[in-house]
């Protein structure tokens, strides 16, 4: 499995998921410049945390533009892989390539701390722990206050579409554990396909022995592991 | 006076106003100092040439004041035979010192102050202050890693001290976060004192081979200059704001007094000038522009490089149309670079800039000589010895002069204050622990990003931060720390000094560190004031002196002065902030107690001083007595003996004792991530010292150690050895609660650890939290 | 010529920011306060004229760049003077 | 009543969110563009009458809390009806 990370001007957890990747997972791993107009022939490719083009205007509004995001739509169109990360979260939700959008968090404040997740069952390729188990990952965003319509959040639920919600210190997907005010306290997502994922949590700040945890480990670990057949069609 | 050689007429007509004495003293230059810039020059300086000797020669740029103090620190190691920590770039001598690290690596870091600007603007204040910092340090080749803050605010009740404070933390947050640097650590604290003058000091540091380090000389006639970054606007002109509204038609409300910074220039800039410095031979000197932006950055590196400079403004990228020679030199705009290239290699930092859509611009070129020569349109508007401008600034040997309040604080004794009992006991802990500069800065911290390149490893909250370096295929922990308790320095700033000193190293001690060199920042009032600058002078010798007894360099610094309002000013802050090297994984130690059965070791035991505490502040309003003593040759038995403790691996928690004294360090070794209480039982004490002295005095030298069940006789026979006092007080049990027992003076107390931790964890977040965002926490 | 685009959050969005001043507005004296909501200007000044090429183009990018539809709606006001 | 506040960045103070906004549009197919600025709106519905206090008060917060005085300007329009 070839990992590419995308590198926007603005980006800085570009090299942490760089290390997360090739590492920790020990993954054939590069970085790509956002000029860049090919791939190089990369299975997943990681649009990583930061503030791309200084989150102007809208985080993720105006990396949505660069050369490189021709490339990834149609690495994503023909069913390769995508993971977005916090402001890449935000990018391809800016993108259009996943529903909803992210916004202001409920207190203004930027909040970084690790926070409690619960898995939820989002189909076959999405197992980096037993569904309702419980990971800690950090999380370190100004603007992760998920929104998405009823029709929307209906969606997703039916095509189990939510990767994580933030939960309290019991596991309990309760508005104490929820840190930005995201509705139903939904961390990360997936689209309908099954092959672009989305989330506000850090997963590669939780690979080595030094980190607030392991749990990155297992997340990686699923979207690397190759799809299901026709989970991704 | 003969004016020999003067410069033709600027192409501004306002700038070629006569020179009153009026326009001198406005420039904050005394007779003596214009005096000495007419010798200089052999004429009458113009405007531009006024202004620029002006910022050259300000406090902030000469250190007119406290440069014969600052030359008294040790700027090296006098011991030659580490394996680390030798000096490579001391202080002063470039924009930030360079410490060795071993294996060819090197860490380069500094503190700067922006005070006054956050004063101000404390959202703009705060940022731009971590924007420059971040600054002066990549321009030594060296790559950011860290941040961190030492913050001083008043009272938390007052609006205003809120509305600073909210802006402060978020100011800073919003550029450390975008810029994706961690901010890891900082101290904040709450006085009177600071009231309207709020102290906002930040760090930087950042890590290079010996090979990358950059200096900032211009060298080698011909070499061209550039310049990078943001373009230039009339930002920062309020420190010369008479020119601002004097000297242009447009209203004083268009010329902002603040700077704004921009993180995301930042962020390119870095990334551009690293790439760049990367390339073998391309860039022959570098400097950020900083305060007193072109001015500065021009005759520093022309001094550093014994040449001569010559830039042309029109080349000079500009935001707003219109601006004179006068405005462009002293503007203070943010995320600014001069870049003194290899001739012949124009090409290369062009390609590298427009890659991260960014502009390289040709000011100048290096020049034969000694002068720095500022054209605009071709007319000469500037030409001034370079040397002269940083060199033969003013030095002045101020007065000083002992307060007269200290002959009456030093001679207080509590004798006169009830003492604790049981029941005021009981309520004492919980309110000591939500005294704002005691309680928990989460609220501070998780506005900062403290985790991304994900190296830290000892988040916000314990005695020091700690973080994993990652140098090539290496890894190496440096731990870090900011101290300095103003309220001693008020007392005496001698003590004051030492202490703050001292405490950085216990604290580093506590978190398996062994210290490298330090940084300051030191934070005054008016030192033309006799009893001001004695505070100054005092405490800067307590420092050099802790520095050359503990052997720690000071590799940079920064002067802040005037700070001060009409209700008098700032207690003496010297802000100190020592880094660390933990050289085993295995060593990093945090002040959190790990499981029941540990035992809790007291080193160096019950002084019983009160003077100076918080205790003495927050229960009877007195800000008064001897400052804590301070032994420095026990405290370093001390560290030693802490620091050997943790390598035997004996240790699971280390904290120091600071403000808030014995009960508080207790209660703050409890609120780790798993649920224990300790059970204390403090016999022998000895019988003439005072309850509150013994559980909330603030005496030095002290810390807690939980140690390893069975281990606590080692530790002790260990301390006995060293000559440490070292007493067994309690042990950490299962049961959350504190409880503390004092046989001999039939007192006894107890507390739910859970209601302790609310108390200490909320005080600040439920007293800065705004009506209509409910507060929902994780973690 | 200038235009000014008005990019406000959606009637059903969240609004964390309104809520916030909504309150901090309440709580500095103004009492009958029923809602407050905060949206962005763009102000561009360029050379161009008002055609309904233009127009199209200018609707194109408040759509694509200037406002994210999925919770925000815009507006514009074009004038001929500049600032 | 509707109060809507304008709130712009001082003429010569730095807009680094008008300058990226600015670039992304140029690369996008506005070449003529002179200049983009990013300002704030706060729309505010109240029931209080148009008199020369509530202006005042209107002023008043709008130096304190909606805007800052020291690097943006701000101007309202009052309108009756609801959004
Ligand atoms: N308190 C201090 N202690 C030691 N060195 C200091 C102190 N204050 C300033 N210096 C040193 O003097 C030099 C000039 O400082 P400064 O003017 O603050 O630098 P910059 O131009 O980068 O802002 C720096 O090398 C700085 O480290
Ligand atoms: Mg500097």
């Amino acid at each position: 499995m070839k990992i590419a990370v995308l590198q926007f001007p603005g980006s800085n957890c570009d090299q942490d998921a760089f290390h997360a990747f090739a590492d920790a997972l020990g993954l054939p791993a590069e970085i790509v410049w956002h000029k860049t107009t090919s791939l190089g022939g990369a299975d997943l490719v990681v649009v990583p945390g930061g503030f791309s083009f200084g989150d102007y205007l809208r985080c993720g509004a105006i990396a949505r533009f660069s050369p490189v995001m021709e490339a990834l739509r149609e690495h994503a169109a023909n069913g390769g892989r995508v993971l977005g990360i916090c402001n890449g979260f935000q990018i391809l939700c800016e993108a259009g390539l996943l529903p909803g959008a992210l916004v202001r968090n409920r207190t203004l404040e930027f909040r970084c701390l690790t926070s409690n997740l619960v898995v939820e069952d989002a189909g076959p390729d999405w197992n980096p722990q037993t569904v309702g188990q419980r990971l800690r990952l950090p999380i370190a965003h100004g603007e992760g206050n998920y929104r998405i319509d009823d029709k929307g959040l209906a969606k997703l639920k039916a095509n189990q579409q939510i990767l994580f919600r933030y939960a309290d210190a019991e596991g309990n997907p309760t508005p104490q554990g929820n840190p930005n005010g995201s509705v139903d306290n939904i961390a990360g997502i997936r689209n309908e396909a099954g092959n672009v994922f989305g989330m506000m949590p850090h997963p590669e700040r939780a690979v080595e022995r030094i980190h607030p945890s392991l749990d990155g480990l297992a997340v990686l670990r699923a979207l690397t592991t190759p799809a299901a057949a026709g989970a991704s069609s | 006076m003969t004016a020999p050689a003067n410069l033709p007429p600027n192409p501004d007509p306002v700038l070629n106003v006569e020179i009153t004495p009026d326009l001198i003293t406005r420039h904050g230059l005394l007779p003596g100092e214009y005096e000495k810039i007419k010798t200089i020059l052999g004429r009458e300086p113009n405007l531009t040439e006024l202004g620029i000797f002006s910022v050259m020669w300000s406090e902030h740029c000469s250190y007119k004041n406290s440069r014969p103090l600052l030359k008294t620190f040790p700027v090296e190691k006098a011991d030659t035979s580490a394996p680390y920590g030798r000096v490579l770039v001391k202080a002063g001598e470039e924009n930030a010192g360079i410490i060795d690290i071993g294996d060819g690596w090197a860490i380069s870091f500094k503190i700067e102050s922006h005070n006054h600007p956050s004063a101000v603007e404390p959202f703009e204040g705060a940022a731009t202050g971590v924007g420059g910092i971040i600054r002066d340090i990549f321009t030594m080749g060296a790559r950011p890693v860290l941040l961190t803050n030492s913050l001083r605010f008043g009272r938390l009740e007052s609006e205003t001290v809120k509305r600073l404070f909210r802006g402060v933390v978020a100011g800073i947050s919003h550029y450390g976060n975008c810029i994706g640097v961690p901010t890891v650590g900082g101290d904040v604290y709450f006085d009177e004192s600071y009231d309207g003058n709020p102290l906002v000091n930040a760090l930087c540091l950042g890590t290079l081979r010996h090979d990358q380090i950059k200096r900032g000389a211009a060298t080698g006639v011909g070499n061209p200059v550039f310049y990078v970054g943001a373009p230039t606007g009339r930002d920062g002109l309020g420190g010369a704001s008479f020119a601002s509204r004097e000297l242009s038609e447009e209203s004083q409300a268009d010329r902002p007094a603040v700077q704004k910074g921009d993180p995301f220039m930042e962020k390119l800039l870095l990334e551009a000038c690293l790439e760049m410095m990367a390339v073998p031979g391309l860039v022959v000197g570098i400097q950020d522009m900083g305060a007193a932006g072109l001015t500065c950055s021009t005759c520093e590196t022309a001094s550093r490089g014994f040449a001569g400079i010559e830039i042309e403004l029109d080349a000079v990228p500009q935001r707003e149309t219109g601006m004179n020679s006068y405005e462009i030199m002293l503007s203070e705009s943010q995320e600014r670079m001069l870049v003194i290239v290899k001739r012949g290699r124009e090409r290369e930092i062009e390609e590298i800039f427009e890659k991260w859509d960014l502009h390289a611009s040709r000011v100048g070129e290096v020049t034969e000589g000694d002068r720095m020569v500022v054209k605009q349109g071709g007319v000469t508007v500037a030409d001034i010895p370079a040397r002269s401008l940083t060199e033969d600034g003013p030095l002045y040997h101020r007065e000083a002069k002992e307060p007269a309040y200290l002959a009456e604080t030093r001679a207080w004794t509590p004798d006169e204050l009830p003492d604790l009992n049981s029941l005021m006991l009981q309520d004492a802990l919980p309110q000591m622990l939500a005294h704002p500069t005691i309680a928990s800065k989460r609220w501070v911290y998780r506005q900062y990003d403290h985790m991304v390149q994900a190296g830290t490893v000892v988040e916000p909250g314990s005695d020091a931060a700690v973080v994993r370096l990652r140098l090539g295929d290496k890894e190496k922990f440096v731990a870090i720390t900011n101290d300095c308790n103003g309220r001693y320095c008020y007392l005496d700033p001698h003590r004051g000094g030492q202490i703050a000193m001292a405490e950085a190293l216990r604290n580093l001690a506590c978190s398996g560190a062994v210290p490298l060199a330090m940084t300051d920042n030191l934070n005054f009032g008016n030192p033309y004031k006799p009893e001001v600058f004695y505070g100054l002078r005092e405490s800067v010798r307590g420092l050099a002196e802790a520095c050359r007894f503990f052997d720690v360099p000071v590799v940079g610094g920064n002067v802040s002065l005037y700070n001060e309002n009409q209700n008098g000013a700032i207690d003496p802050t010297p802000v100190v902030s020592v880094v660390g090297l933990i050289e085993e994984e295995a060593h990093i130690t945090r002040q959190y107690c790990r499981e029941p059965g540990e035992s809790l070791i007291l080193l160096g035991g019950y002084p019983g001083e009160l003077g100076g505490s918080i205790y003495l502040m927050f229960f009877h309003g007195l800000k008064t007595g001897a400052a804590p003593a301070v032994d420095l040759a026990g405290e370093k038995a001390l560290h030693d003996t802490i620091r050997a403790a943790i390598r035997a691996g004996h240790v699971r928690a280390a904290h120091d004792l600071s403000e808030g004294g014995l009960l508080t360090a207790v209660s703050e070794m409890l609120f780790g991530k798993t649920p224990l209480g300790a059970k204390l039982d403090l016999d022998e004490i000895p019988e003439e010292a005072r309850l509150d002295a013994l559980l909330f005095g603030e005496s030095q030298g002290r810390a807690l150690l939980s140690v390893a069940p069975g281990a606590a006789d080692a530790v002790l026979a260990l301390a006995k050895e060293t000559g440490v006092p070292a007493r067994l007080i309690g042990e950490v049990t299962k049961d959350a609660e504190l409880a503390v027992h004092c046989p001999e003076r039939e007192t006894a107390a107890f507390w739910r650890v859970a209601k302790l931790r609310h108390q200490w964890e909320t005080s600040i977040e439920s007293r800065m939290t705004r009506p209509g965002l409910d507060d929902d926490e994780t973690d | 010529m200038k235009v000014t685009v008005f990019v406000t959050p959606k009637k059903n969005v969240l609004d964390p920011q309104g809520a916030a001043v909504g309150h901090a507005m309440a709580s500095h004296g103004f009492p009958s306060l029923k809602q407050a909501r905060v949206g962005k200007t763009i102000e561009i000044d360029l050379e161009a004229g008002d055609t309904p090429e233009f127009r199209a183009s200018l609707d194109k990018i408040c759509q694509e760049l200037l406002s994210n539809p999925v919770i925000e709606d815009y507006r514009y006001e074009i004038s001929e003077a500049g600032a």
